[in-house]
């Protein structure tokens, strides 16, 4: 197994690289005349106002928690998947519940209106 | 020995790794070398690929929209492309005021690696594939996570209310979309009893996509959206956000998100084409590997090709529109397909293939039919209004009229 | 040395050193990206572990949705981030705190190690996967946990879709 | 191969440096931050022990990465919980310092 990680390792320092060293070299061959009109950040040609890094609504992270529960759940499910063609009956209707707690879940977010998009 | 014309990447791989192993290079380091050129050319040809991508795309979409494309630098318009990257290669980077330099940066690189990073697992033939992980599908679903990691960086490096708030947009579209993404690659790890990849698709005597239409039909759905193409483009909904995160990007790192969103819109197809429509299997895949390449390409190019049509062919979602879709039809319909189709066939396993063919999919179909029904009346009550009432449209025969009274409404 | 304890040390270093990164940053949102690194470092130290399975989940559940989550609560929260100091007065009672207990760890495993406890390394063709999701499931194995994990989970939605939604209107 | 106490220093050293982010930031999330790093030793440490440890019985144990898998239910758990209590008192009170919340004070 190792040696598979290894060539993931290889290949994602590689697929970085080639990137990486493309703009490099782009960055050299590319005008450089920086003033500070272009620089400024570019708000639809209005003056900036305020910082940027702006407040958000609640609405993100009710998704965002939604996503994480789900997330999790599913990741604990894979290797009862894995598993599954040599699972007795039991072990399959355990699963069915373990999903169906998590359906009522879902329903409750739905029900409690966390999951429209005001 | 593997003979050139059956299989010629391991006729090389072999012949490169003797080469080495003649030349004195230790076992360990021949493996590291061999590997690192394999990499380098994979990435090559998956970058090379998007070039090609970039003109079928512009093509097509021409067509679709009764244009021509492009048609003025080379044959039919083929080296349109690559007079495009040469023209981006030399655009300044333009660096705004404020920004956070190391993430502004980082951003467009982790972007493209995080798209490539996918290729490293696909099993391309019967005996060429990069890294056969015993976690296989996790990691592509994985892999996606550093790609939203990319946009935060980006959006919040810019120092731009525009690109922070179109990069927590995107984010909020793609981990929503991950969730049926997830559960419905939950099936073919089920059916095959395993994460490998390679094992996966060798246990496609039947496509899992005959034997589980409708989570295949889910995770094509959840996976256009999460590459932000139309109809879920909203990430880059001109007319709302500017350009979404990329908007201070310019000259390569813009190029690079580009790129990036080209790559991950045919690496979906790949995934796609591995995990339900049977991978690299084919009439003579088995003893000739490289029909299986040809194969693998062939589908996830039909897969690429439905994408374009989605792409030339759908209206745009609204956001809420795009959330309600998945959170209120993909997801629940992911998670009790699941219920269904883990009971079912525990019980149709031990039967005739063809009646577990036939019975998984008349499940499917009923269990698709019943929560349709059950999910769209649902929506039905609790529709909400978002728009004014409809007005009447100008058409030649009622403009006077109708500008006369002033409207209906 | 071997090429794979080198791989250790360095990822070790990074994690560590990005640790301490996150814990000296001001800016909330730089302090996120350093806790990504350390979160990287540690996947890759699961892979050291021949522990795939938990390698990729680490990137699923702590980069894919831990950090993202952090990320928005922490733009939801921006305006009361920046202003006063960023530790509290009890900075060194805590660092000597924090001291003594790295100390004490230390000492208690390398006291353990030295007991002549007998280990041995992971076959490196075990697959880790089947055998975890048998004993999830199974009725003599680990089967109440995992619904109990379920449960908390739902809790959790629950709790947080709960607090999180109480005074709608109320906020800014 | 790698020696078990390296795992375990390892573990320890993040385990420390998380504790301290829990005693000594003001932030909220940063506290928080504190505790994942906390839990991701614990998890370096309960995996190290299952891989030099499990086949010592000769079967596989897979009792340590049923642990691990539970943290990360538990580290989801946590989180969305203290988030969402962090994002309810910053409402109430336009914080997320944890001195000058008094929440509980009434």
């Amino acid at each position: 197994m190792l040696n598979a990680w290894l060539y993931i390792g290889l290949f994602t320092l590689v697929a970085a690289a080639l990137p990486a060293i493309a703009i490099f070299l782009a960055g050299l061959l590319a005008p450089k005349k920086p003033n500070p009109i272009k620089n400024a950040t570019y708000e639809c040609g209005v003056e900036t106002v305020g910082p940027a890094w702006t407040q958000l609504r609640v609405q993100y992270y009710l998704f965002a928690l939604a996503f994480l529960i789900f997330d999790v759940e599913s990741v604990l499910l894979f290797p009862w998947a894995v598993a599954y063609q040599q699972l007795p009956l039991f072990a399959i209707v355990e699963a069915v519940i373990f999903l169906a707690i998590l359906v009522g879940g879902l329903f409750y977010a739905w029900r409690k209106g966390a999951l429209n998009w005001q | 020995m593997a003979v050139f014309w059956q299989d010629p990447i391991t006729f090389l791989r072999l012949w490169l790794e003797n080469l080495l192993l003649s030349w004195g290079v230790p076992a360990d380091w021949a493996l590291v070398i061999r590997f690192a050129v394999g990499a380098v050319l994979l990435v090559t040809a998956a970058l090379l690929l998007v070039i090609l991508q970039l003109w079928l795309e512009r093509k097509l979409i021409g067509r679709i929209q009764d244009r021509l494309g492009p048609n003025r630098v080379g044959p039919w318009g083929l080296l349109q492309p690559i007079a495009d990257v040469l023209k981006i290669f030399t655009k300044e980077h333009i660096t705004p005021a404020g920004a956070d330099r190391i993430p502004f940066n980082l951003a467009p690189v982790l972007s493209v690696a995080a798209a490539l990073m996918v290729w490293a697992v696909i099993p391309f033939s019967a005996t060429v594939f990069g890294a056969d992980l015993n976690v296989g599908i996790l990691y592509l679903l994985a892999v996606g996570a550093l790609g939203e990691l990319a946009i935060i960086l980006a959006g919040w490096g810019s120092n731009n209310k525009y690109a922070l708030l179109g990069a927590l947009r995107t984010v909020a579209q793609l981990i929503s979309y991950s969730v049926p993404m997830t559960l419905s690659a939950l099936v073919p790890v089920m059916f095959s009893g395993s994460l490998h990849l390679s094992v996966i698709t060798r246990a496609q005597e039947v496509w899992f996509i005959v034997l589980a239409p409708v989570p295949a039909l889910i995770f094509l759905t959840a996976s256009v959206a999460e590459v932000g193409r139309a109809p879920f483009d909203l990430p880059e909904a001109e007319s709302e956000l500017v350009a979404g995160y990329s908007v201070e990007y310019s000259g390569l790192k813009f190029g690079f998100f580009y790129v990036a969103e080209f790559l991950k819109a045919f690496t979906v197809s790949l995934i796609f084409a591995v995990l339900f429509l049977g991978g690299w299997r084919g009439p003579g895949a088995e003893s000739y590997p490289v029909l299986g390449f040809v194969y693998l390409m062939l589908k996830s190019g039909i897969v690429y090709l439905l994408m374009i049509l989605f792409r030339g062919t759908l209206p745009r979602f609204r956001i809420d529109q795009v959330m309600d879709l998945n959170w209120k039809v993909l997801t629940p319909l992911a998670l009790i397909l699941l219920m269904v189709i883990a009971l079912a066939d525990y019980f149709l396993r031990g039967t005739l293939p063809l009646v577990r063919i036939l019975g998984l999919l008349c499940i499917n179909g009923l269990a698709y039919l019943v929560l349709d029904r059950v999910l769209s009346s649902r929506e039905r009550l609790r529709r909400r209004l978002v728009a004014q009432p409809v007005r009447p449209v100008a058409r030649p025969e009622n403009l006077i009229t109708s500008s006369d009274v002033g409207g209906r409404s | 040395m071997s090429a794979l304890q080198w791989v250790f040390l360095v990822t070790a270093l990074i994690t560590v050193s990005a640790a301490v990164m996150m814990v000296a940053s001001r800016r909330m949102m730089h302090a996120a990206l350093w806790l990504a690194v350390a979160l990287l470092g540690v996947a890759v130290v699961f892979v050291t572990l021949e522990a795939s399975f938990f390698a990729v989940v680490q990137l699923l559940v702590y980069i894919g949705s831990i950090l993202i989550i952090i990320v928005f609560a922490i733009m939801l929260t921006q305006r009361s981030t920046e202003a006063g100091p960023r530790l509290n007065p009890f900075a060194w009672g805590a660092a000597g705190v924090a001291g003594v207990v790295w100390a004490a760890l230390t000492y208690i495993f390398i006291r353990w190690l030295m007991s002549g406890t007998p280990l041995q390394e992971l076959g490196a063709s075990f697959d880790d996967v089947v055998p975890l999701g048998k004993a999830l499931v199974d009725a003599e194995g680990f089967a109440v946990p995992f619904e109990v994990a379920s449960v908390l989970l739902l809790a959790a939605l629950i709790g947080a879709v709960y607090i999180a939604f109480e005074r709608r209107g109320e906020g800014s | 191969m790698i020696p078990l106490s390296w795992y375990l220093i390892l573990s320890a050293t993040l385990f420390s440096i998380g504790l301290f982010a829990v005693l000594a930031r003001r932030h909220a999330i940063a506290i928080l931050m504190g505790i994942e790093l906390m839990l991701n030793a614990v998890n370096i440490n309960l995996l190290a022990f299952w891989h030099y440890w499990s086949q010592i019985k000769g079967v596989p144990q897979v009792s340590g990465m049923v642990f691990a898998a539970m943290i990360f239910v538990l580290a989801a758990a946590e989180t969305a919980v203290a988030l969402a209590l962090i994002i309810s008192a910053y409402r109430r009170h336009h914080t997320v310092v944890v001195d000058e919340m008094t929440l509980l004070k009434g």
